[in-house]
């Protein structure tokens, strides 16, 4: 193909756009409301499985040293739970620090009278151990519970399952809403273009007759495609990076909801915004040329 | 083959490769035993034979759905026969690869019964597009353009988009495009059905002067006038088949 | 007024409804000092006064973009003048509300020079639609239909769809459609411009008819020999105006 | 218009669905997808509304009694508080029933140790009081503590706010996001259809040209943007009943998540039924009417 004919194929399509008038604009605003549709979700997909990681981090192994442990023994505890491969990191709190934390979480009714326990106080000593995966808390609770001077491990054994339960729930509803959501728009996108040019048909089997081939005629349509997706992701990648970090300076700095942690807009936006321009090119042009394809056997 | 061999000349030329397709060969339409039935039972060309050589003026007359237009759309390849051989320059159809289609196209140029214009096209861009899917450069195409619009008496009209010309200013703008990269065949399927006599004779004009500088030239017609006056071959159609095919032959459809 | 008392006269009868416009008057069509200047600065019709009387049958004959189609356009109010007053009937069509517009469409069968057929109908259906309109009962509708289509000789193609036909074929379902509701003024564009002559003088045959039987008959044309065979009113049009309106006139555009 | 008029707009308007063939099937599909989408959402959301109501239902004020308090005084306490407009219920929970509960709630690992306090109970007696609303719980607990003989009346304040504030958010979110969806859907329905009728543009012109009135025009299209509607409809409403129904069955009986408490479905996916059958109907009706509205300038 002569260069000529390159240049020539994408004027071609851009100012198809143009003459296909308003059926253009059907097109880019499907084009945009779905992907404003599957960007609002990719954010709230990542924010929510964000959450779901915290919830997820607190999971925590406490290990009860028995009362009559040394502090050599403790040492020695200290060094072997360090030894366990999936350890990330160890806490120890002593039986009077316990007590204080204790008192601040107890609900402030009831506070002072617990202050009565400083004199004769009945917690043990505690390793607080975290695992490098919440997944993994019960294999190494498991493996502490063997070890010498232990009184008790304890993870919550009953709500751990729950919460992972949850947590994966949570996930994967929130994956299947967005590769179905994915989907679907691709679908209506493709599906619009569709119209758009199934209403030229006439138009493509004329410039058959006249001689053009198969690529003469795909490469505008082409263009078209591609223009139309990516005219169609401007909005939405506006929305979503102007309206996040709104959102997150409001959130954040302004210290509303301050006790939930949502994700930094820097690299999420970006991202998102790659997805959306990705996905308007790509279904665009396959919707084009998937549409174009069964007008040119003639 | 004859069909490999000539593709290959053509894909190594450079310019006006379209061309090709015709040069050696003086017959240039063969039908043999050709028969056309459409979908609906119709059977609209009826074991029909009918050759045609280089540098020929040919009418095609009959009455209304004698199967003209059959015929005609069978060469370029819009329709393809149900049964019978059609061979364009010695090239069987039948053989001819899908891709190479496009390129049996530029060598015939076609008036087409309803126009066939883009309209989302200006007049100027749709007698363009043939030339623009040769690739040709822009200062070329714009000349021939002006040169074919003169020819047919719409230069004035360039800018216009088919629906803001009148009926006969729409087939005229098919004629140029017809004839606007020289192909050496032109099949016209009444080109004159919405002009007025004048005018249909400043058509003929054109078309017989491409026809004397080698384009062979096959026109259904209605029009008994210009038969008559300006007598060439006749190939009669009733009915899908070849009733008549005589060199100066007359209209002969008479009241 | 005298619009409104014809519409009034109109809603208060059950049958054929809509032929009322046209009772009363002798002057059907009544154009003074037409003019029509389209969007992009063409004036294809300049001030022109044309007067038709109920019962005749009158050519308009022209050069290829003489503005024969806007004349005929104006009349059923596809295109507005830009200038100048139409009476139809002696109603002031600017004075004609929008929803009487198909009222007065329903008594002027046009023949369109590109037919404006429905492509997703079939012949049948396409000619019964404008009985449809009516709300005649569908025995009715069946009845007529195959009158019509008779007359102009597709009786057996009447389950085809317009892009299974010829051209011809076309253009007499158009014809066809334009006579099926008996309308008291038939106005054809160039509606032989596809057909061979002996169907076109059978299509005379029919126009001349229903002329005989009252309909006033308008008919653009470039069929020079059926406007010198069959003489009758000849109004000729020449860049937009008009030239000539003579009784039994010639075609007289000779080469 | 006589009876056989509407008839014959009604096949007419069922014919063009054939007429037009993948045209139609284009229009379904999209408000198949779009109604499955706001179906899917209508429950999330009718779910994610109904945890927010049972987590803020577990809002209570505790109302510590004096130690010094009498039955007598008790007894006053308890119905000065029952006097209150917008309290729903009062439950009392004695000293040593409070130490038990408390004694379960704490994890495990120290409540043994607990069992020391049995002897010098340190809490209170206390009034649990629900409101009618949770949001009215301020109120309330402000109008308790004007009364004697109480020590301290507690509710969380600090995290009641943050509640309130969580769930008020996820409903407005929640909304937000399902009438967006209602409406883009809307949009794309009508978007789709309108490209539908464009391509028809032609052919509406012709009608008028040959005489029909915009009525005779519009009541096909009428239908035709009717049936279309419900076609869309009939797979979203089956996939919303059956798959909820499948999915409660497994959720409940099953004891999957039991602790999670999903809408049963009897009520719910029927009035989303009817809501997608409206919004069908109405899109497609809308939708086509709208869309055949401007050709009929003829
Ligand atoms: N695409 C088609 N599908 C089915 N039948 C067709 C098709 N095209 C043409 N026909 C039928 O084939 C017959 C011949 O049609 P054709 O167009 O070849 O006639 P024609 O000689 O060109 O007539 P005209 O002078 O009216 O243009 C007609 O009876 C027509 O109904
Ligand atoms: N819709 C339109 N918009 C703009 N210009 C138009 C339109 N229709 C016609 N014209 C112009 O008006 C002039 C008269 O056109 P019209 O169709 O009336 O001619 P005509 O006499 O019917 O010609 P023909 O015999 O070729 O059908 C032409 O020059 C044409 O270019
Ligand atoms: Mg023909
Ligand atoms: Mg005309």
């Amino acid at each position: 193909m002569k260069s000529r004919t390159l240049l020539r194929h994408s004027k071609e399509g851009l100012k198809n756009i143009g003459r296909n008038g308003w059926m253009s604009f059907a097109s880019v605003s499907a084009v945009t409301i779905m992907l404003m549709v599957v960007g609002i979700f990719l954010i709230l997909i990542a924010n929510i499985n964000h959450i779901a990681s915290d919830v997820e981090g607190d999971v925590e192994i406490r290990v009860h040293i028995d009362m009559t442990a040394s502090e050599e023994d403790k040492e020695g505890l200290y060094e072997q739970i360090d030894a366990i491969d999936n350890v990330a990191a160890i806490t120890y709190v002593d039986r009077d620090e316990g007590l204080d934390q204790f008192i601040e979480d107890v609900d402030e009714g009831s506070a002072e009278l617990f202050e009565s326990l400083r004199n004769e106080n009945p917690l043990n000593d505690v390793f607080v151990v975290e695992t490098k995966e919440p997944q993994l808390t019960e294999d190494v609770a498991g493996e502490i519970e063997q070890f010498a001077n232990i009184d008790t491990v304890d993870y919550g054994e009953d709500i751990i399952e729950q919460l992972f339960a949850v947590t994966n729930m949570i996930r994967i509803v929130g994956a299947a809403l967005v590769l179905g959501l994915m989907f679907t728009a691709m679908f209506l996108i493709a599906n619009t273009i569709k119209l758009t040019i199934v209403a030229r048909k006439n138009e493509i089997q004329i410039m058959k007759l006249v001689g053009a081939t198969n690529g003469f005629i795909r490469w505008p349509f082409f263009v078209e495609g591609l223009v139309l997706g990516l005219l169609g992701a401007i909005l939405p990648v506006a929305a979503v990076i102007s309206g996040y970090y709104y959102l997150y300076d409001l959130l954040v700095t302004e210290a509303i909801l301050s006790f939930v942690d949502i994700v930094p807009p820097n690299p999420l936006t970006f991202e998102i915004a790659a997805i959306l321009i990705g996905i308007g090119a790509l279904v665009g042009v396959w919707g084009s040329l998937m549409s174009v394809r069964k007008f040119l056997r003639v | 083959m004859r069909v490999t061999l000539k593709i290959v000349t053509i894909q190594g030329m450079r310019e006006r490769k379209m061309h090709v397709f015709f040069e050696g060969s003086d017959r240039l339409i063969e039908m043999r035993d050709v028969t056309k039935t459409y979908g609906n039972g119709i059977t609209a060309v009826n074991n029909i034979n009918v050759f045609i050589d280089k540098g020929e003026f040919v009418y095609v007359v009959g009455p209304s759905g004698a199967g003209k237009s059959t015929f005609i759309k069978m060469t370029y390849l819009e329709e393809r026969p149900t049964a019978g051989k059609i061979y364009m320059n010695g090239t069987d159809l039948d053989e001819l690869k899908r891709k190479h289609i496009p390129l049996l196209r530029r060598n015939i140029g076609v008036v087409f019964q309803d126009f066939k214009l883009l309209p989302k096209l200006s007049v100027f861009e749709n007698i363009a597009f043939a030339l623009e899917v040769l690739e040709e450069p822009r200062h070329v195409i714009k000349k021939r353009v002006f040169e074919v619009l003169d020819l047919v008496r719409l230069k004035n009209k360039a800018r216009f988009y088919p629906q803001e010309l009148s009926g006969g200013e729409q087939q005229r703008v098919s004629i140029a495009r017809a004839m606007i990269n020289h192909p050496p065949i032109l099949i016209a399927d009444e080109p004159t059905g919405n002009l007025d006599p004048q005018t249909s004779w400043g058509i003929m004009d054109v078309l017989q002067e491409i026809n004397a500088r080698g384009t062979t030239v096959v026109m259904a017609t209605h029009n008994k006038e210009i038969v008559n006056v300006s007598p060439k071959r006749v190939i009669a159609f009733e009915g899908g088949r070849v009733t008549r095919d005589e060199q100066r032959g007359r209209y002969a459809y008479e009241k």
